[in-house]
């Protein structure tokens, strides 16, 4: 019940702060920061009783969610959490907090519709992280999408419509054969066992040939790529993120690419180990290219947030490098990344509103010597700079180092490659320092007279990511134990299903070969 | 009765239409293509009925009263059309109703 | 019989040239009622009395009418001549011409690529007809019920004399 | 006392933490107090625990403080390990340390930022600290990289400056490529032995990794990229000396006494890995001797007086490890000791001569500082002696002289490397005193200051007497055979073998070693005290030599040309994304096919029906082709 309170809380949350902005703008944003903030203590209450909830059910889910919806075709309201999804919501409504925090001044014009759409991003997202029914998974994959897509299309920047529909165009092709594969995946089922359902658990069981196999996980796959992204399909993600407002940027980069990265976790791989097995050097191949392509195109670009949507496409090639090393550590890396990840990168882009706030602009160039200005919000920067080039003591090198070395027992030249990224990262996040915060001031007296250091409700919603991005540094155990069954068990689940159509395909060979004798 | 082959009738209605069909690509007056039209429709119908003919069926015949019928329906319809447009334009060129060009 | 037809269709095909190629809106469709009664023994004599007699009371009667109609509510006169004049010239023929040809050659070359069948059946009476039209086709016909009567509402509806803007797009024309 | 270890590293960290967080409120009297004194504890504690060790050479101490992570195999925690090698190394992070703080106090004292510099300075001794305590590599590279970042904050400290920032960058980058192959070497580490914790590791490497195995040779090459990285070795000597752009306590501490020193640790920690490769520990020598050349070499042609000292860091860093490519460890770290205290006080006295010039970093700009600053002429004096390894009365003579003697005499030394030392050592004689003679001697060319205060001398002297006698803790067997460090050492790194039947030369070694020296002082005396003139001919016979050693042999400039141009012109090319020009591609597709449809789309009725006609002969065209 807890799993669809989470999702309701806040699509009402949404509608009401809708409704009241008409009257009283304040009270709707009070009113979506006392949403988002519920859901944040829900989820965090639930987290602190994760042992409870474990010692009550026999396997990974902590909690579990059934009702019927439409019978007839097998479509059923059906939520699960494990310590994944645990995680992950945990982060949403982190993330989601700080996002109604960062409008706050930001969102000038129907505030209203704005925190409208901003809860329903992250209801979608919710819906997404703890569906179990892949038909509602389909419908909550859409649902982050649209309202996402005003995010961008109304309180964007001055390219706001281009960025929009190519946003809503490749996420929403992509999701189409997804759709594909998740009706084939039902006929396939339906035809074998005789019952149609959607349900996750039922089609875990589903057998099917090789190339069907691996027909379906493209689909799958095409839609986790695409938001993930990885190189060659990111180019949607540099222009959403520069013109998507500061809490869109952050929602896009802190959560919907994190979408990606769990249903490479929690469908491709179980669903499609085998294919997966297939496919992982080429994966691989794709996540190295993609740290190092986007390491290298974050270095030249000159508008700031445009920099920091590069480097989320440098560290989501680690994502699909840990996905399809197939190994604990590895995959404990790519939980970590997915966290750290959006707490830095939300950071940096917050930053990025912050500076755009005072001086409207985002041209790194045109910047400079900010330090003197502001040095708290140099040392934000500094932190989370370092964070993103992953420096021990920070969170992201947990995630980074555990994902390499788990990559390094899968495949040694592709992770030198990776390992090489990071002088690459080192390049680029020194370089947000050296243009943003060093040297001279160089913007001109007049515009820049009212830039002052962080306020209080930028403080509030900094020191908070500091902290947190420091604990995952220094003591990242909880949530590595947090994460623990649900990715075993998935590997173990994943092994047991490659080694079972080993042995059927064995016994086929052995058949054959006695019937040849 | 001395017997007409199939083929002249049939070719004679597909005169008739490629008549009809040279009149509407060439006329501007909207008038002279709803004439054109009915010469066309016509066609159709004499091959329903040639067709009719051939078999000995009464089908050919109830097509043709249905392309009759909506000749007819057309024409009207047609016509005020025609009525309106000259009314707004005042004029029968065709090519000037051409506000819905993409 | 056999040569009845030739001549009539003669007619009809020169007839239709004639209304294709007159400026004069009243010289075509005279051309056209000619071209209708020639048809109209066509059909006579391909056996379908019946529909001939249609052809000759709603083509040549009927519609022929209406559009004269229309012409003496518009109150067309010489200069309407002198503007077809302008309109259809000959090189305008060039190419509609061409195409018609080609499709027409297509045309026959079907009709005539299978084996000849001569049309010696007996006429189909009315009955028939009638048998069929409210046996088999009598959906059909509903439909055709239902289509003259939106045709005569759309008629009346567009042919209103009131200054009524039907499209948007028209509103600048009318200004 | 062993309960209070974490209190070391501890100690710094809290100070960092309050000087961060207090920044702008604390006054400069307290900020400094805070920085200098929890450093100055630490130094204490640290040299309680020293006499503990004294006593006691074999004591370990593990302390284990949180585990980091654990997952899948891999057990990380956040503990200390301190045996003999690791005290010697916090005792001089501590002890040089506390003495650079007391220093800074009053050398910072005019600076805006006087409180972030107290702040990144106590981080970077915690993160120090935390690198030669760490029981794990993984936690060893939190310090390894800590110490990378406060480098990079201290190197940029002026920031207004915007070629700092560029120096600061250029130091952390190429280090990180170091860091990165030591990176994947762990990863090498972990797949080979299933942990990371380095006692457990060099305890199963013997076992695991047989003798010059190719995977234990990888390895340790790896951590070598990584030493050579942090150490300013070749090839990735050349952050060093822009590193200088940062203040000169910094330079003392980070870019003399300590930081670069890891690499030097690193290898020492880690040596039955590297006894376990014997290619690899070759290497170590072997870059070792050429890097103390090359940077001997062009030590001798810089004018800037902190560049002089940055290029006899990289020069000195090389005898240590070729010291440990010969296998002599207890050698290596011994003139780490003796380093650390000469090059530190060098540093500051620069710093100091620095400062009271105005911030005149040109040598041949100084002179006739000998009368007006004494105490910084004599400590300098020493330091410098102690630089120039002069014979018989100075600590650097002492422990350089052991290299020597250890780069023929050992099993694994030959004669090149004991040329290279040699040559070495003349010509850091050379360059050494031509500093000195510059700075110091000859007429006063830039007016002095105000002179310097307590805060400032009292490091200088303690620090010169160090460099002055902490050579007698350990004495060639000719003379005295006095062998307390080594003994002290035996508890960590073995002795090393020496070739059979060479410890009759050592005293020939010494003697050459000596007349060298004396030689180089000779020579630097001539030229720039006795014969002034000569020194414009020399130069402009040598002018091209002159120009590629005074580059730093060019390789700033070839690494410019390999990899930063092509990299920042294949990014800048790029800045647009060739691969969104594909989808572009498809968007600009489509829009020509729409331009074109729409252009049938012209509301004229006719055309339409033309279309229909068309389309009707078309597909009966079609159908006749293939019926």
């Amino acid at each position: 019940m807890v799993l669809l309170l989470f999702i309701i809380i806040l699509m009402a949350g949404g509608v009401v702060a809708w409704i009241a902005s008409r009257f009283n703008e304040t009270v709707g944003k009070i009113i979506a920061l006392l949403t988002v903030s519920a859901d944040l203590a829900l989820s965090i209450m639930v987290w602190l009783n994760r042992q409870a909830y474990l010692d009550s059910s026999q396997d990974q889910w902590m909690m579990r969610f059934n009702a019927e919806w439409i019978p007839t075709f097998g479509i059923s309201v059906s939520f699960a959490l494990d310590g994944l999804s645990l995680l992950m919501i945990m982060l949403t409504f982190f993330l989601g907090v700080l996002a109604v925090l960062t409008s706050w001044k930001e969102i000038e014009y129907r505030t209203g519709f704005y925190y409208f759409n901003l809860l329903w991003v992250l209801a979608g997202i919710t819906g997404v992280f703890l569906t179990m029914d892949l038909f509602l998974f389909y419908f909550f994959w859409e649902v982050m999408l649209i309202p996402m897509y005003f995010l961008i299309g109304v309180w964007g920047h001055e390219n706001k419509t281009y960025a929009a529909y190519k946003f809503f165009i490749f996420t929403q092709a992509s999701g189409l054969l997804m759709l594909l594969a998740i009706l084939s995946l039902y006929f396939i089922h339906g035809s074998a066992n005789g019952t149609y359902t959607f349900n996750y658990f039922e089609l875990l069981n589903t057998t099917y040939s090789p190339e069907v196999g691996r027909l379906l996980m493209l689909g799958f796959l095409a839609a986790f790529v695409v938001k993930l992204p990885v190189v060659p399909f990111h180019t949607w993600l540099p222009d959403a993120h520069s013109q998507a407002p500061t809490a869109g940027s952050l929602i896009l980069a802190g959560l919907l690419l994190k979408t990606g990265a769990y249903g490479l976790l929690r469908f491709v791989v179980p669903f499609f180990p085998e294919a997966s097995l297939e496919l992982a050097p080429v994966a691989m191949l794709f996540g190295v290219i993609g740290i190092l392509y986007g390491a290298i195109l974050a270095f030249s670009q000159t508008d700031f947030k445009r920099l920091v949507a590069y480097t989320s496409v440098s560290h989501m090639g680690f994502v699909i490098l840990g996905v399809f090393a197939f190994n604990e550590l590895a995959w404990q890396g790519v939980v970590m990344q997915m966290i750290t990840h959006g707490i830095s990168t939300g950071a940096l882009f917050i930053l990025a509103g912050s500076l755009y706030e005072r001086i409207h602009t985002r041209d790194i160039t045109s910047m400079g010597g900010f330090w003197a200005r502001m040095p708290f919000m140099a040392v934000i920067a500094l932190i989370f700079s370092m964070a993103s080039l992953g420096l021990p003591g920070l969170g992201n090198f947990v995630a980074e180092f555990l994902t390499l070395l788990g990559s390094w027992s899968a495949n040694r030249t592709l992770t030198i490659f990776a390992a090489i990224g990071l002088v690459g990262a080192t390049a680029y996040s020194l370089r947000i320092m050296q243009k943003i915060y060093y040297g001279e001031a160089r913007m001109d007296p007049h515009r820049s007279s009212h830039s002052q250091d962080l306020g209080t409700r930028e403080k509030l919603i900094f020191i908070p990511m500091v902290l947190l991005i420091v604990w995952l540094g220094v003591y990242p155990q909880v949530f590595i134990d947090t994460a623990k069954r649900p990715v075993n068990d998935g590997l173990k689940l994943s092994e047991q299903k490659i080694r079972k159509s080993f042995e059927a395909r064995e016994a086929v060979l052995n058949q054959k070969g006695g019937a040849h004798e | 009765m001395k017997a007409i082959p199939v083929e002249a009738g049939l070719i004679l209605a597909g005169t008739l239409f490629m008549l009809g069909l040279i009149s509407v690509l060439i006329r501007r007056n909207i008038i002279f293509m709803l004439i054109s039209v009915e010469i066309m429709l016509n066609a159709a119908g004499l091959a329903f009925i040639v067709a009719g003919a051939r078999w000995g069926q009464p089908d050919g015949q109830v097509m043709f009263i249905f392309i009759l019928t909506m000749a007819a329906a057309e024409v009207s319809v047609g016509l005020a059309l025609i009525l309106q447009l000259y009314h707004q334009l005042q004029t029968l060129d065709g090519d000037a109703a051409n506000k819905m060009k993409g | 019989m056999e040569l009845t037809f030739y001549v009539a269709s003669a007619i009809a095909i020169l007839s239709t040239i004639m209304v294709i190629t007159r400026y004069n809106m009243v010289h075509a469709l005279i051309y056209l009622i000619i071209s209708f009664l020639a048809i109209a023994i066509v059909l006579f004599v391909l056996g379908a009395p019946f529909i001939a007699a249609l052809e000759v009371i709603i083509y040549a009667g009927a519609i022929v009418v209406l559009i004269i109609f229309v012409i003496m509510m518009l109150n067309l006169r010489e200069e309407t001549v002198q503007q077809e004049r302008s309109w259809l010239t000959k090189d305008i023929f060039i190419f509609p011409a061409i195409l018609s040809a080609i499709l027409l050659a297509e045309v026959i070359y079907i009709i005539t690529s299978g084996e000849q069948i001569m049309l010696d059946q007996p006429s189909i009476d009315s009955s028939a007809v009638g048998m069929s039209l409210y046996g088999p086709y009598v959906i059909g016909v509903e439909l055709c019920g239902i289509l003259l009567m939106s045709g005569i509402v759309g008629a009346y509806h567009l042919g209103r004399q009131k200054k009524k803007i039907v499209h948007r797009f028209l509103e600048h024309a009318e200004q | 006392m062993e309960k209070y270890l974490w209190l070391v590293p501890a100690l710094p960290f809290a100070g960092a933490l309050i000087l961060i967080l207090g920044s702008g409120k604390l006054t400069k009297g307290i900020s400094g107090f805070i920085g200098a004194g929890s450093v100055g504890l630490s130094a204490a504690i640290s040299l309680v625990l020293g006499l503990q060790f004294l006593r006691e050479p074999a004591t370990v101490i593990q302390q284990q403080l949180w585990s980091w992570f654990s997952v899948g195999g891999l057990s990380t925690n956040f503990a200390l390990h301190l045996d003999a090698l690791s005290m010697v190394f916090i005792f001089v992070i501590t002890f040089v340390g506390f003495l650079i703080h007391l220093y800074s106090i009053e050398f910072m004292h005019d600076d805006d930022g006087f409180t972030r510099f107290f702040a990144y300075l106590n981080l970077f001794v915690c993160s120090m600290l935390i690198l030669v305590l760490a029981d794990n590599l993984v936690l060893m590279y939190l310090g390894w990289e800590g110490v990378g970042l406060c480098s990079y904050l201290l190197i940029g400290f002026w920031y207004k400056e915007e070629k700092n920032g560029y120096a600061a960058r250029k130091a952390f980058i190429i280090t990180r490529v170091g860091d990165t192959a030591m990176a994947i070497g762990l990863f090498m580490l972990f797949q080979t032995f299933g942990t990371l914790t380095i006692q457990e590791i060099l305890n199963l490497a013997p076992q695991r990794l047989p003798m010059g195995s190719e995977t234990g040779t990888i390895i340790a090459f790896l951590l070598l990229g990584g030493a050579v990285g942090k150490s300013a070795q070749l090839p990735l000597q050349t952050w060093l000396p822009d590193a200088m752009a940062g203040p000169s306590p910094v330079s003392a501490l980070i870019h003399a006494a300590t930081m670069v020193t890891a690499g030097v640790y690193l290898i020492t920690r880690t040596f039955p890995l590297f006894e376990l490769a014997p290619l690899a520990q070759n290497w170590v020598g072997i870059i070792g001797a050429v890097t103390l050349l090359i940077a001997g070499f062009s030590a001798l042609t810089q004018f800037d007086l902190k560049r002089v000292l940055a290029y006899s860091t990289i020069s000195q860093i090389g005898y240590m490890f070729l010291a440990l490519g010969v296998g002599a460890y207890s050698s290596a770290i011994f003139h780490f000791m003796i380093h650390a205290f000469f090059k530190a006080l060098l540093f500051l006295g620069a710093g100091a001569v620095i400062m009271v010039l105005h911030h005149e970093h040109d040598m041949f700009k100084m002179g006739g500082l000998k009368d007006k600053l004494p105490v910084i002429f004599w400590t300098f004096l020493i330091g410098a002696g102690s630089l120039a390894a002069l014979p018989f009365i100075t600590a650097g003579f002492y422990s350089k002289d052991q290299i020597l003697w250890m780069a023929l005499a050992s099993e694994k030394g030959n004669i090149w490397f004991f040329l290279a030392a040699l040559i070495g050592a003349f010509v850091t004689a050379i360059y050494t005193f031509r500093m000195v003679f510059l700075t110091f001697y000859g007429e006063e060319k830039t007016h002095v200051g105000h002179p310097v205060g307590a805060l400032i001398t009292i490091p200088l002297v303690i620090l010169g007497i160090l460099s002055f006698a902490a050579g007698f803790i350990e004495l060639p067997h000719t003379l005295g055979h006095f062998t307390l460090f080594s003994d002290y050492m035996t508890a960590v790194v073995p002795a090393t073998e020496l070739s059979p039947g060479i410890e009759s030369t050592e005293w020939l070694i010494q003697l050459s070693a000596a007349v060298l020296c004396l030689a180089g002082v000779g020579i630097a005396y001539f030229f720039y005290m006795k014969r002034t003139d000569l020194r414009a001919e020399l130069k402009s016979s040598m002018i091209v030599t002159n120009r590629f050693w005074y580059s730093g042999w060019g390789f700033d400039q070839v690494y410019d040309f390999v990899f930063v141009k092509p990299y920042v012109y294949l990014s800048s090319i790029n800045k647009n994304d060739i691969i969104d020009a594909f989808y572009k591609g498809i968007v600009s597709v489509s829009n020509f096919f729409h331009d074109a449809f729409a252009r049938t789309q012209n509301g004229v009725m006719r055309w339409y029906i033309m279309g229909i006609v068309v389309g009707a002969i078309f597909v009966l065209s079609i159908g006749l082709l293939f019926q």
